[in-house]
């Protein structure tokens, strides 16, 4: 019985030693998953996902709370992104992608009160007190954080009109 | 020189590990999403059961015999392929990141793979001499690494298919898996 | 497709009936110029022009319309005589049609050039004067991918490019507009090859002509015996025989590089159209401002090739050809092969316009689409050695990285591949959905890392206020302290105990 | 009057088409089977006939009911692009003529429903449809699957009347051993497992030249290897088939046979008694030239060709089944996804590894 006991003892112990020397000389330290998801993130922490803010929702992705899917502004390159990150599969199915939409002001009903100024994650409206407001196209991401800040409902989401050079030939329907 | 090779061909093809023994299936399913991630499988199981087969009847011969514990055969088999996968992983950790992240949990477990426990096993069921046991572990890895990697091959076209909703993901592996088996049923009987 | 072709001349590409009889045989006609003109601002690859003109001004034949914008772009001038009515937004020639921005012209009917300044003895010229004038004049590359001639002059002159290949190929059935200038105007063209040898300080040049344009060739060679450095060779013809990298393999023998240009083999490839467009430019001074279509079709009165100025509309083109007989099944601009479907006739005819095809259901011969049965035709059509079926099949289920990875990017979208499939799938429409998608993407993208940015900068704005605030307060509490302490050691006995 | 014009939809280019058809090339392929069908039903009787009808039928019926289970439209159109019609004939020509009823209909189920429909239809299936069903019926039902038939042709007296002959096929009268023999592989297979040699084994009445003319036991469609080698030079010519697949299927087949026959006379046929035996002629024109489960490129055909060529030869030789061509198509079905990915055109402009060449060196003088 005794060689038995001994014999498996020494065994393992010799088996771990080994195991123990080669895990210290083949080490190497992988770069914590969250930093680059972060960096993959828009940045806007503009709150649509539920999270506090990209670092947040980077968090969730990365304990595996938070589908692919859970950016909106990202749409669908991020979420296949950030799937083949994660090795997760991927349904698009939730993510209908009708289009980027973007913040406009009705000139008629601004009035100047500049609360929508402050909440812009990229600064995208100008304007200064009692001025009528206005928003640049290029920095608007569509967030949406503007509109409920505006006492007169001056702002309104718009889908972004397809032009000659962003429109896409449709798919054909697959027989 | 010509048994080895008929050794390699009956184990590889004839009495094959995964279709015909029915040993590895889990892996075979599981890694065999594409091409590329099979192959590393197939080398890395390759590597382990090679290994483990020299190993198993250095244990069997040296240890277990001489101090009559072979009712500890299992377990010292088990441990010495633990040890193997562990250093496995470490190495393909450092050598290639990006197949240990396509391989996943499916390098860790290999040592519950039941073809590379199997393997042993039959070996020294066989009473193997130290050459031809690791030549039949290398035999069967080499059949498990090809079942893997046409396998994949497969998979990866049918991942492009219209597969009907009942049947798409995990069903059409297995009756793809299945129609293979029934493929390779063919080299029963080769006397060789 | 002769037997020797068939295992030992060319396997790739296909041989369609070419349709260009008797069309191309008519004679070539004149338009008169119609009452309005619609003058698009993105005529040729790159930027829109601008508009140099103002509304309600006069303006001559010949005059800019609009200057080119940023490096890639072209000039625009007046297609005749008139007042500049509006400037503003009309249906594109494109299937989708969506708008484009484009100056009206009202022509008073004079149709008066205005004054040119030809140049007797061009080849005393420097090559970047030539290159200008080129430039001035707005020519773009006629054989439909309209990019800027000028540009393509400079650019091989700058990597030293050995030969100048003149494609008159014109490899896509029913087109005759190349054939026929060729036929008509060979001693101008050979004229405009000579002028853009100069300008890119070639050595040689290859004129190549499918060999079912015999008459072409006879013209052009007769035009061409003079001058040795000018060589006419007929190729094969085949479909695409008229796309740079088939057209410089079978001249040169030559492969252009997958993501490389013509240059780095160096040849640069001109159509014959931009050769006479070259000449009348540096020769007589004129503008790019009318060119030779072809009208053509089982639903055209009379087909044939018509001068049509640029900016006439479609429907105005159809009716000098003799009316439509009866209505198309597919109304085309350019060939049937990578020709743009038109959504309805009033499109205005711009610079790339090659032809104008009515089309019967026979000829479209469209037909319900069927599951691919990789039957492989497609593959072995393919001149650039893709696999169309998988690529199809990758992008049916979304994956367009797997595409890419086939080689979805090094499709030139020729059409040999939808023609022969046996099941009818639309092949070039799939690839045209996936580069349009992966074009959004990219701009998504792009759009997202520039949020990024403005975020992490307005992030770093507030904090410089926060922290400005900050110092102000603090510098104010220091003022008050020192002003405290400069009252206190006013009456030191008093405060030094409170102090302390 | 000039005709205004609106487009219903955006049109892609091309806007011409070369005018091939799907259906028109399934029409072909039947029609170049023909003939060594109709000799099969001569040769075999109407058994033949009806088993061959029950197998199209339940081609038919199972697909209607697949497409109809996955809710598809235009349910006739893609019953009539002739594909099921296709893969029930083949695989009629591969069973037993005098074969029951049943193994018909379940050879068609296994055919349309796992084989084909279960992939998602025409052009997605990885394996051969027919060859499943032939493997699957040898392999469960071994005992109707290897009783072969004497011939007894249409015209001779013995020979079933046609309600004798449905009868046969729906299995009230039960086959007489006088009108049971071997196909001559299985007659070789047995007398090399009794350590009989060859030679002498095939001296007699069994001598191979008697195949060439076809008059023999075998599957339904199989025995006039000729007719079917017509049909498939039918085929070569008008375009359906390219030359790569069939001539690396008998070559595969030949030259091991040819080698081995000169190694040991004894153990091994000779090339020409493999070629005309058993379903070679038939896999090699008709079965190995699908175009759905064979690879690609001209390239790949041919070593798709050679491997089935060769695995027939080895299981025929060494294996425990008399024939191997169903198995053989299967194993090179399963490679084509590999032998596709390193068999790909060289896209022009770049290596066969995929990266762009580097220009010849540019230079005024060069």
């Amino acid at each position: 019985m005794l060689a038995a006991i001994l014999s498996l003892t020494i065994l393992g112990a010799l088996l771990g030693l080994a195991l123990g020397i080669a895990s210290r000389l083949l080490h190497v330290e992988t770069p914590p998953v969250q930093a680059e998801l972060e960096a993959m993130l828009p940045g806007t922490n503009c709150g649509q996902c539920g999270f506090p803010g990209c670092s947040g929702a980077a968090a969730a992705l990365a304990e595996g709370s938070a589908p692919p899917t859970c950016c909106p502004p990202g749409g669908k390159a991020l979420a296949a992104a950030i799937a083949e990150k994660l090795g997760l599969s991927l349904d698009l199915s939730s993510l209908t992608d009708e289009g980027p939409k973007l913040a406009t002001i009705a000139e008629d009903l601004c009035i100047g009160c500049c609360r929508c100024l402050k909440s812009c994650p990229t600064d995208a409206i100008l304007g200064a007190p009692k001025q009528i407001h206005n928003i640049l196209k290029e920095a608007c991401t569509g967030c949406a954080a503007c509109v409920d800040h505006c006492p007169t409902e001056a702002v309104v989401m718009q889908p972004v009109p397809v032009t000659l050079q962003h429109w896409v030939m449709p798919k054909p329907l697959a027989a | 020189m010509s048994e080895l090779l008929l050794l390699l061909i009956s184990t590889a093809l004839v009495n094959n590990v995964v279709l015909i023994k029915f040993l590895g299936l889990c892996p075979a399913m599981g890694v065999s999403k594409s091409m590329d991630s099979a192959l590393g499988m197939g080398m890395a199981t390759t590597f382990v059961m090679t290994l483990a087969s020299a190993a198993s009847w250095a244990l069997e011969h040296w240890l277990l015999e001489p101090l009559e514990l072979t009712f500890l055969r299992i377990l010292t088999f088990i441990l010495v392929i633990a040890s193997v996968v562990q250093f496995t992983e470490m190495f393909i950790k450092k050598a290639s990141p990006g197949l240990y992240q396509s391989l996943g949990i499916y390098l860790p477990l290999i040592t519950t793979n039941c073809a590379v426990l199997g393997v042993a096993l039959l070996n020294v069921q066989q009473a193997y001499g130290f050459f031809w046991s690791v030549a039949y572990g290398f035999g069967s890895a080499l059949g498990f690494t090809l079942v893997l990697m046409t396998f994949a091959g497969l998979r990866e076209r049918i991942a492009l298919a219209r597969v009907p909703a009942a049947f798409a993901g995990s069903p059409i592996a297995f009756v793809t898996i299945s129609l293979l088996a029934l493929a390779f049923m063919g080299f029963s009987g080769l006397n060789v | 497709m002769g037997l020797m072709e068939k295992f030992f001349g060319l396997s790739w590409g296909i041989h369609p009936e070419d349709h260009k009889r008797p069309a191309a045989d008519a004679a070539t006609r004149t338009m008169p110029v119609p009452e309005r003109l619609f003058v698009s601002l993105s005529q040729h690859i790159g930027a829109p022009a601008r508009p140099a003109v103002l509304v309600g001004q006069q303006v001559k034949k010949g005059d800019k319309l609009a200057d080119p914008q940023g490096a890639v772009s072209a000039a625009i001038h007046a297609p005749t005589s008139g007042t500049v009515t509006a400037i503003g937004e009309i249906p594109a020639p494109h299937p989708s049609g969506l708008p484009v921005l484009a100056i009206t012209l009202e022509s008073d009917g004079k149709d008066e050039w205005a004054e040119l300044q030809g140049c007797p003895d061009p080849f005393a010229l420097e090559p970047a004067e030539i290159s200008r004038r080129v430039a001035a004049a707005g020519v773009v590359g006629l054989g439909g991918a309209t990019f800027p001639a000028a540009l393509k002059l400079s650019l091989s002159q700058k990597s030293r490019v050995s030969t100048l290949i003149m494609n008159g190929g014109e490899c896509e059935p029913y087109l005759s507009c190349d054939d026929r200038l060729m036929r008509d105007e060979a001693a101008a063209i050979v004229d405009g090859i000579r002028l853009m040898l100069h300008a890119t300080g070639a050595s040689e040049a290859l004129v190549g002509i499918e060999d079912n344009k015999p008459e072409a060739i006879a013209a052009m060679s007769e035009a061409a015996r003079p001058y040795a450095e000018v060589r006419i060779r007929p190729v094969p013809a085949r479909y695409p025989m008229g796309s740079e990298k088939q057209l410089i393999l079978v001249l040169t023998g030559q492969e252009v590089p997958a993501d490389g240009r013509p240059g780095d083999v160096g040849v640069v490839v001109h159509n014959v159209g931009t050769a006479r467009a070259v000449h009348e430019a540096i020769r007589h001074g004129r503008p790019l401002v009318s060119r030779l279509v072809t009208v053509n079709g089982a639903c055209v009165g009379q087909p044939g090739n018509i001068f049509v100025p640029v900016g006439a509309l479609v429907e105005e083109v159809l009716a000098f050809a003799g009316g439509l007989k009866k209505t198309p099944e597919r109304l085309i601009m350019g060939g049937p092969m990578m020709g743009m479907s038109l959504p309805h006739a009033r499109v205005p005819v711009v610079k790339g316009t090659s032809g104008i095809l009515a089309l019967d259901a026979a000829q479209v011969a469209d037909r319900a689409q069927e599951p691919c049965i990789r039957c492989a035709s497609c593959v072995r059509a393919c001149p650039i050695g893709l696999l169309p079926l998988e690529m199809a099949r990758h992008i049916q289920v979304g994956d367009l990285k797997g595409a890419v990875g086939v080689g979805l990017k090094d499709c030139i979208a020729c059409g040999c591949c939808a023609y022969v499939c046996p099941s009818h799938i639309p092949l070039v429409q799939y690839f045209a959905h996936a580069k349009g998608e992966m074009a959004a993407q990219e701009r998504a993208r792009l759009r997202a890392e520039a949020t990024r940015k403005l975020a992490q900068a307005r992030s770093e704005r507030l904090e410089r206020e926060a922290r400005e605030k900050a110092e102000l307060a603090a510098r104010r509490k220091a003022e008050r302290a020192a002003a405290a302490a400069a009252a206190a050691s006013a009456s030191p006995a008093v405060t030094e105990g409170a102090q302390a | 009057m000039t005709n205004t014009y609106n487009a219903s939809r955006t049109f892609a280019s091309p806007h011409a088409h070369g005018g091939s058809g799907v259906r028109h090339t399934m029409v072909r392929v039947q029609f170049a089977l023909l003939p060594a069908t109709l000799f099969g039903f001569w040769l075999y009787g109407w058994p033949a006939f009806f088993l061959w009808l029950i197998t199209l039928l339940s081609c038919l019926a199972f697909e209607f009911m697949s497409l109809r289970l996955m809710g598809r439209q235009q349910i006739g159109r893609t019953l009539g692009d002739g594909s099921a019609l296709l893969t029930g004939w083949l695989l009629a020509m591969t069973l037993p003529p005098w074969a029951p009823w049943w193994v018909g209909v379940v050879g068609a189920f296994i055919a349309i429903v796992i084989g084909k429909q279960v992939f998602g239809g025409l052009g997605h299936n990885v394996f051969n449809p027919a060859m499943v069903a032939r493997v699957a019926l040898l392999i469960s039902f071994p005992l109707p699957l290897t009783t072969w038939v004497a011939p007894l042709p249409l015209t001779s007296a013995a020979a079933p009347g046609f309600v004798e002959g449905l009868q046969i096929t729906l299995g009230q009268m039960h086959l007489t051993d006088a009108m049971s023999s071997a196909t001559l592989l299985g007659y070789a297979k047995t007398e090399l497992s009794r350590g009989v040699d060859l030679v002498q084994a095939l001296a007699g009445d069994h001598a191979p030249g008697l195949s060439w003319s076809g008059i023999r036991a075998g599957s339904l469609g199989e025995s006039a290897a000729v007719l079917i080698l017509a049909g498939g030079l039918f085929l070569l010519v008008t375009g359906v088939i390219r030359w790569q697949a069939p001539l690396g299927v008998l070559a595969g087949v030949a030259v091991p046979a040819a080698i081995a026959h000169a190694v040991a006379p004894g153990h091994y046929l000779d090339a020409g008694t493999h070629l005309l035996s058993g379903a070679l002629m038939l896999g090699a024109f008709f079965i190995a030239t699908d175009y759905v489960t064979s690879p690609t490129t001209g390239q790949g055909q041919l070593i798709f060709g050679l491997g089935v060529g060769l695995i027939t030869w080895v299981i025929r030789s060494l294996g425990g089944y008399p024939e191997g061509v169903a198995f053989a198509i299967l194993l090179m079905n399963a490679l084509t996804p590999i032998i596709d990915r390193y068999t790909k055109p060289r896209i022009l402009g770049r290596t066969r590894a995929g990266r762009p060449i580097d220009p010849p060196p540019v230079g005024k003088g060069a």
